[in-house]
């Protein structure tokens, strides 16, 4: 697959380091409790950042205020140069796309309608062409039908298309929510716990499959909590405590860190509240 | 071959043929007298002439008889060769026993039906004739042995090559036979004559699905679908003519055609995009007022009096202007709460034009007198109040108005199909299965909920200016709760998402208990059990929208093989795209 | 007329609506289900009060003040029944049903319940038909002349509602934050699965939720009957309606919130009725008003005034 | 063996069913009518709230023909009652209409009890030149046209024998003012035709007569609670209340304004005045007034014969608030059919001849003269006040309204 099935509109590799997401001073506070506290991060274009933490770290709140489905208490996101509205769907426009820890696929539309529901934002479509079958309706509902299926097949589900996404395998699920996600044109992809539940080859089959989509030239922000994925994965690891950054570093430097470590076993075990 | 095997296939054919006895029975009981009287249904007081009535139940024993027989015989025919052989080989595709199942209960039904109505109307079980009697106890035997014999296979006749100038002949056969049954039921004046003409075709419909003939059509159907939408029209164009003049049943046609536009409106709302509203009533209300006041009637409020198409687009206007108001509180308020809103909505519209009389308000309406005498509409010269003759056939005025309500019906249907096969229509499934997720993939929620409300309600304005001129006279107290109730009623009893289910729920809530006037103190409880039941029982109606009933049953394994198996028309179609 | 006027009428009718509320509140909370069917329950309750008095006292004209308990226990017994099997037979099946569901069966009950009184209770011997008003005993100690108290005119019937109220709210504060129920139903309303494998059979709560509420909603309909003079099969609609917007004003799922809900719904219909000037004033908006504030309610503070257990509701 | 016997059975049971038919076949079907039959066909709410006035004007009009067949009251013909139930929605009452239109041996209606169903029936019925005759549609509109004050009648086909609103309100308020002397009145209404209709025009008259009205309030007519509306009366002191409604509405309120220390008569039109008024309204109502057309039924011989009849012939229920009007109605129709029937070969052909047959007919009936004036209105204009008094309505005072 080229660069072409995710970016038909540009053309290769983007270039350089230059900043691509910035959050600063991120606060998100939920009555007395602070979730996240002061959060600061930037993803460069083309890098795969990674977000670790304990339970209840406040990952996936930083995660909803990336995406705008909370408004910060404080501090601002701007992506691409620009502060983004706490809209989802203008979050979306403007290239950032997610995927959800606990899978939140269509379940009674198929894998191919999930992932052109996905499209819905890069086409205009309205209800007056719709009805009457315009030129643009049809141009647009053949382009949206042909670009689904190549990223189907891009994520490994070439011929499932026709499956309802509630009938079909844990791991083909997590892939479909990557390729609806993709379907938006990001250009920059969240993923959230995305080989949560999964054997170790398809862990494997998912960290091959966000390298291909990293190649692409698309910047990724994963959370995870399998260390292993995370270090190989990652070019750049924030470890998230009490929704605190500890540590901000390369793989390597994280993964050495024993504040980290101790982050991990020392912290007490409460219940995650993700997307209330 | 063990012995308990044996005696089990056995004991099936001895069913079988008892069933066959009964049918027999059943058959052979339309020849004889069921009822002293003459006046009891269709006059079934004669010996060796059966009134159409028991012609019915011959058709039925028939249909069983043939269902048992060739089930008897399958095993047989497949042992030997040639033509039987190949005989044998087509009767397995078919579920007989699933067919007989259904003929079975039907005849048991239509039995009993007959009985109580002789009883009712001769007051009395003592005017029964022994007809009748023998006709229970074949239909009970019937019954009785087609219950015990096994489902057997699911049938599978839609698998079958296809032939089309045999589908398409078959499908404008079968919307012919449609008419011609339509136009019999309605002809029965007798409220016990047509219950069991409903529990015939009822009966037919059953066994065509049981047997396999059912999803044959609809396989058929599929592939030729503008085949059988322009034979529908015609049918529904062709059925005025059927009336021999009489207007009494176009009256009750043309409200359901009303009642059916406004409630495919409706269903846009909450068959497509997943939102309760229970003040929807207020919008073909708010197209009706339009059209009231602006029309040419000496209590009109306004002195302007547009040309017919202006008015039918402004009463849209008007409707969709009220849907964007009703549904911009979607943006904060969701579920149970937006249902509350909506019927809030209902009463204050309701309350509303009560008031706007001159003296509690500007005098607009007339508050609860409302606005009588509109004049019918003129379209170019051509006077719907008017009966015209037609191929020596007269249409009177409501025939007229059906026409012009089919029409509309049709620009309704389009929209509605359209919509939910569009863009948008992927946005609404998207928002009803997961509205956080369809926002987080850049659906824009909130306007197409407000698209929903505001394109409903332009549908249900359109229909409200026809009613205003039919109705002749617009009062507010034609616009409360109940007609709400009633509207999501069609939708739930007919089909959530299919114009099919809504036209058929619109059908049955209006036509039964016009011609079931000696039950209609009941009606309202009947309405209200039957909404009980249909929600415990089959949530998504009688004809759902497939992906809508995977949506009400979450466990149903089965049901979600079915639909992959062949995706349903509400699918996007998948085809492999070469690697 | 003085400002206290309005004020104590608004307070009488607002009791009443108070009493319904929560039932919705209550029932709402623990299964997050809006029992629309529940003003309905109301209606029954009244009848039911009816029933009692005409077996027990319509014989000899019995009108004394002891009537009124027995025909309270009459007309919560009948209640609480119908509820209980409503829950158990059209409700409880539908549990994990979409939410259009329940709702669509609420109304199917709420018709039925209608129809059946209106069509089968005149036909118990001894009962009178239904189909119009029903005359309910006026009890003497309760109906007799009003009281002239500073200036302001105040019915005796409000002072059974008033008091009624009181004693509920009371009672229920109790029953919740006392009784070991009360606080399995707090714990079910807080997390269903986990009561569940506390050991607390969820089924046996949520049926005492729909007994409670339904308790009250009888109490309601005798307070009505005492008040009104008449009982009828329609009566529950717009009152269940109103006692919805009541719970809802005031937070759903919140039993303070329902009772100060009903009391400012009831003051502010009965205040319109007098002070909002010109066309758009007078009984003949008031509804309108009613409602407007349910929206605005709804639309700007979802949570209503005390702040409602579940905002989000999707 | 068991199979044999069932087998035997059923030819048995079937060779003796074949004995007792009394069977012709079904070609031979031939009796030769000596009489002529004729519908009056009543549309009325006979489910559902109103189906009380409804099934009385049904039994009321059931009364009037079976006496006319019994006395033959036409040469030839025999007249059949045809009940559609309108359920008091407008819908359901323009299909009944069209149903009755549709049937030829239909020749005139008597209905409807809501002026808001005759919208949609009268044009219907007109389009089919069937009269219609309505015991208790009010609203002046339905005869004299959208504007008062340049009357034009609208359907030729439609008639009424009771009073409306413009003749009952004024008289009302004439009573109050010239016989009981009050000059300070209350008026509220109930936003429904009927009643809003009744009160304008009693408001109107009243202040005409040099009359205040001190307090002009409304209810719904779902409400229960009256008690800020009273309140707001009570402060203004009004001698008398006029509540323009029906007694469902006026019985709570006479009740309820005695509850709350309003202790002056409530006083309306017809519609209230019923037994059931007295028993919604308490011990309380004495003295609490009602107008209703014509002189008092029992005063009159044609009401007490009315009266005794419908008792004689043991309907379910009683002939309710509309029952005498609509008796008058059906009885105005068979005078016109006296005219017009003989004539015709069929039904459908006395049709227009009845119509015009209705606008002359003239006689003394349960309500008082029965008779229409160029519009179709009555041209009875007697009517009675009536108080209640030891729990009973009692007559008080029968005059005609200028």
């Amino acid at each position: 697959m080229s660069t072409a099935v995710l970016h038909p509109e540009t053309d290769g590799h983007a270039v350089g380091r230059e900043v691509m997401l910035r959050a600063d001073k991120v606060t998100m506070k939920f009555g007395g409790l602070t979730a996240v506290d002061s959060v600061d991060m930037t993803v460069h274009n083309g890098e795969i950042v990674g977000l670790i933490g304990p339970n209840g770290a406040g990952k996936t709140t930083f995660f909803n205020c990336l995406t705008g489905m909370y408004l910060p208490t404080s501090g601002q996101v701007t992506f691409n140069g620009s502060v983004l509205p706490p809209k989802p769907r203008e979050v979306v426009k403007a290239g950032m796309a997610r995927t959800f820890q606990n899978i939140r696929l269509f379940p009674n539309m198929t894998a191919l309608e999930n992932v052109m529901v996905g499209r819905y934002c890069r086409t205009s479509s309205g209800a007056f062409t719709s009805i009457i079958h315009g030129p643009k309706y049809r141009a647009e509902e053949i382009a949206t039908r042909e670009r689904a299926a190549e990223l189907l097949d891009f994520v490994g589900l070439g011929g499932e298309g026709g499956h309802l996404a509630r009938n079909m395998p844990y791991g083909n699920q997590r892939r479909l929510e990557i390729a609806r996600a993709l379907a938006t044109d990001p250009k920059l992809l969240l993923l959230d716990e995305p080989t949560a539940g999964m054997n170790p080859q398809e862990t494997k089959d998912a960290e091959e499959l966000i390298f291909r989509i990293r190649d692409t030239g698309l910047a990724i922000v994963v959370i995870e909590h399998d260390m292993k994925f995370i270090f190989n994965l990652c070019d750049r690891v924030l470890c998230l405590v009490r929704g605190k950054v500890l540590i901000e570093g390369t793989a390597g430097e994280v993964q050495s860190d024993p504040r980290v470590i101790e982050a991990y076993i020392g912290s007490p075990k409460t219940k995650e509240n993700p997307d209330a | 071959m063990t012995a308990s095997a044996t005696t089990r296939q056995r004991a099936y054919n001895v069913e079988r043929i008892v069933g066959l006895v009964g049918g027999l029975i059943f058959a052979v009981s339309a020849f004889f007298p069921w009822a002293y009287g003459h006046e009891a249904l269709d006059d079934m007081a004669y010996f060796g002439s059966p009134s159409p009535l028991q012609w019915f139940a011959v058709v039925m024993a028939l249909a069983l008889i043939n269902c048992l027989a060739a089930s008897l015989l399958e095993p047989t025919l497949n042992n030997s060769t040639g033509f039987l052989k190949l005989l044998g080989r087509i009767s397995k595709r078919f579920g007989w026993i699933r067919g007989a199942r259904a003929l079975a209960i039907g005849m048991l039904a239509y039995a009993v039906l007959a009985i109580l109505a002789v009883a009712l109307e001769l007051n009395g079980l003592v005017n029964l004739e022994m007809g009748a009697w023998v006709a229970l106890v074949g239909a009970g035997i019937a019954f009785g042995s087609s219950m015990m014999l096994p489902t057997g296979r699911a049938p599978f006749l839609e698998r079958i090559p296809s032939y089309p100038v045999l589908e398409i002949a078959t499908i404008a056969l079968l919307l012919m036979g449609m008419l011609f049954a339509s136009a019999y039921a309605l002809s029965q004046e007798d409220g016990g004559t047509f219950l069991m003409v409903l529990v015939f075709i009822g009966a037919l419909a059953g066994f065509a699905i049981g047997s396999g003939f059912g999803s044959w059509v609809a396989t058929a159907g599929r592939r030729h679908r503008t085949v059988l939408v322009s034979s529908a029209f015609l049918v529904a164009f062709l059925f005025p003519f059927t009336q021999n003049g009489s207007d009494a049943n176009m009256s009750i046609a043309t409200q359901v055609l009303i009642f059916a536009a406004t409630a495919v409106g409706l269903n846009i709302v909450v068959g497509l995009a997943g939102l309760l509203d229970l003040g929807y009533i207020a919008f073909l209300g708010a197209g009706a007022f339009t059209a009231a006041v602006l029309s040419e009637s000496a209590f009109a409020t306004i002195n302007w009096h547009p040309p017919f198409i202006v008015v039918m687009l402004l009463s849209g206007c008007i409707s969709a202007t009220l849907g964007l108001i009703i549904g911009s509180p979607t943006l904060r308020v969701s579920g149970d709460y937006l249902a509350i809103v909506t019927l809030a909505f209902g009463e204050i519209f309701r309350i509303t034009m009560n008031n706007l009389d001159g003296s509690s308000g500007p005098n607009l309406v007339h508050g609860s007198s409302g606005i009588p005498a509109i004049p019918n509409l003129n379209f170019f010269g051509f006077d719907f109040g008017q009966s015209h003759v037609v191929a020596g056939i007269e249409l009177g005025r409501f025939a007229n108005y059906f026409f012009l309500m089919l029409v509309i019906m049709s620009i309704i249907i389009l929209v509605f199909t359209r919509l939910n096969h569009s863009r948008i229509g992927r946005g609404w499934v998207a928002i009803r299965e997961d509205e956080r997720a369809a926002e987080a993939m850049g659906v824009n929620v909130f306007g197409l909920k407000l698209l929903a409300f505001a394109g409903g309600a332009f549908l249900a304005g359109f229909a409200g200016a026809v009613k205003a001129h039919v109705d002749v006279s617009v009062v507010p107290d034609q616009y409360v709760f109940l007609e709400s109730a009633f509207l999501l009623a069609a939708i739930v009893l007919g089909g959530m998402g299919t114009v099919m289910g809504v036209l058929l729920g619109a059908t049955l809530l209006k036509l039964v208990p016009e011609k079931l006037r000696f039950m209609s103190d009941y009606r309202m409880l009947i309405f209200g059990l039957l909404m009980v039941v249909m929600m415990r029982f089959r949530p998504e109606g009688i004809i759902p929208n497939q992906r809508r009933a995977l949506e009400f049953h979450v466990d149903d394994e089965e049901l979600v093989e079915d639909v992959e198996e062949r995706l349903p028309y509400e699918f996007v179609e998948f085809e492999e795209v070469p690697a | 007329m003085t400002f206290l006027d309005p004020l104590i009428n608004g307070l009488s009718l607002g009791s009443l609506y108070a009493l319904i509320a929560v039932g919705y509140t209550v029932v709402y909370g623990i299964v997050q289900l809006i029992n629309f069917a529940h003003g309905e329950i109301f209606m029954v309750g009244a009848f039911g009060a009816l029933s009692t008095w005409i077996v027990l006292g319509q014989a000899s004209a019995n009108l004394s003040w002891w009537m009124l308990p027995l025909m309270l226990v009459g007309g919560m017994v009948v209640g609480v029944t119908v509820a209980v099997l409503m829950e158990r037979f059209a409700y409880r099946p539908l549990r994990h049903a979409p939410r259009l569901a329940p709702l669509i069966t609420a109304i199917g009950i709420s018709v039925f319940l209608q129809e059946f009184v209106r069509l089968f209770y005149g036909a118990i011997p001894g009962f009178p038909d239904a189909k119009a008003a029903v005359v309910f005993p006026q009890i003497e100690f309760f109906t007799g002349p009003a009281i002239e108290f500073g200036g302001a005119v105040i019915q005796r019937a409000t002072f059974f509602t008033l008091g009624a109220l009181a004693v509920s709210w009371a009672f229920l504060w109790f029953f919740v934050n006392k009784t070991k129920i009360g606080r399995a139903m707090l714990a079910t309303s807080q997390d269903p699965d986990t009561a569940r494998l506390m050991g607390i059979d969820v089924n046996r709560i949520i049926t005492i939720a729909f007994a409670v509420g339904a308790a009250l909603a009888a109490i309601a309909g005798t307070a009505h009957g005492l008040r009104y003079g008449n009982i009828d099969f329609k009566m529950g609609f717009l009152a269940g309606l109103k006692a919805f917007t009541a719970a809802v004003l005031g937070g759903i799922g919140n039993i303070n919130g329902a009772v100060v809900g009903g009391l400012v719904l009831g003051v502010v219909e009965s205040l319109a009725t007098v002070y909002v000037p010109g066309q758009f004033g007078g009984a003949a908006w008031k509804d309108v008003w009613a409602f407007v504030l349910l929206i605005i309610v709804l639309v700007f503070r979802p949570q209503g005034i005390m702040g409602a257990k579940v905002v989000d509701r999707a | 063996m068991s199979k044999k016997t069932m087998v035997l059975g059923v030819a048995a049971l079937l060779s003796a069913s074949i004995a007792l038919t009394a069977c012709g076949s079904r070609t031979a079907e031939t009796s030769a009518a000596t009489t002529k039959t004729a519908k009056i066909a009543v549309i009325a709410p006979l489910t559902g709230d109103l189906s009380v006035m409804g099934l009385g004007i049904k039994n009321s009009v059931d009364l009037a023909i079976k006496q006319a067949n019994d006395a033959k009251a036409i040469p030839g013909w025999t007249l059949a009652l045809d009940a559609q139930d309108d359920t008091a929605n407008p819908d359901v009452g323009a299909n009944a209409a069209t149903k009755v239109a549709a049937d030829k041996s239909v020749v005139a209606v008597v209905g409807t009890l809501n002026s808001g169903v005759a919208q949609s029936v009268q044009p219907i019925l007109n389009t089919g030149n069937i009269a219609m005759v309505s015991p208790a549609n009010t609203n002046p509109s339905l005869t004299i046209g959208a504007d008062p004050a340049n009357p034009k009648r609208t359907y030729p086909n439609y008639f009424r024998v009771c009073t409306t609103d413009a003749v009952q309100g004024p008289f009302a308020a004439q009573y109050v003012y010239n016989t009981l002397k009050l000059t300070k009145v209350a008026v509220v209404n109930d936003k429904k035709p009927y009643g809003q209709g009744l009160a304008e025009a009693f408001a109107k008259e009243f202040t005409k007569l040099g009359g205040t009205v001190v307090d002009n309030a409304t209810v719904n007519k779902d409400d229960k609670d009256f008690s800020t509306v009273i309140s707001v009366m009570k402060s203004k002191s009004p001698e008398l209340v006029y509540f323009g409604t029906e007694f469902q509405l006026a019985g709570p309120m006479s009740s309820q304004m005695k509850a709350a220390g309003l202790n002056v008569p409530l006083m309306g039109g017809d519609g209230i005045y019923d037994d059931k008024f007295i028993a919604l309204a308490g011990a309380k109502a004495e003295g609490d007034l009602a107008t209703s057309v014509g002189a008092p039924i029992e005063s009159l011989a044609s009401g007490k014969s009315f009266l005794e009849a419908y008792k004689a012939a043991g309907y379910k229920d009683g002939y309710s608030a509309y029952g005498a009007y609509a008796y008058d109605a059906a009885n105005a129709i068979i005078a016109a059919l006296k005219v017009s029937l003989p004539n015709s070969a069929d039904a459908a052909a006395a049709r227009p001849g009845t119509i015009t047959a209705l606008a002359n007919v003239s006689f003394d009936g349960v309500t008082g003269k029965v008779g229409f004036d160029k519009y179709g209105d009555a041209t009875a204009k007697v009517l009675t006040v009536y108080t209640v008094a030891s729990g009973k309505w009692v007559a008080k005072a029968t005059d005609t309204a200028k």
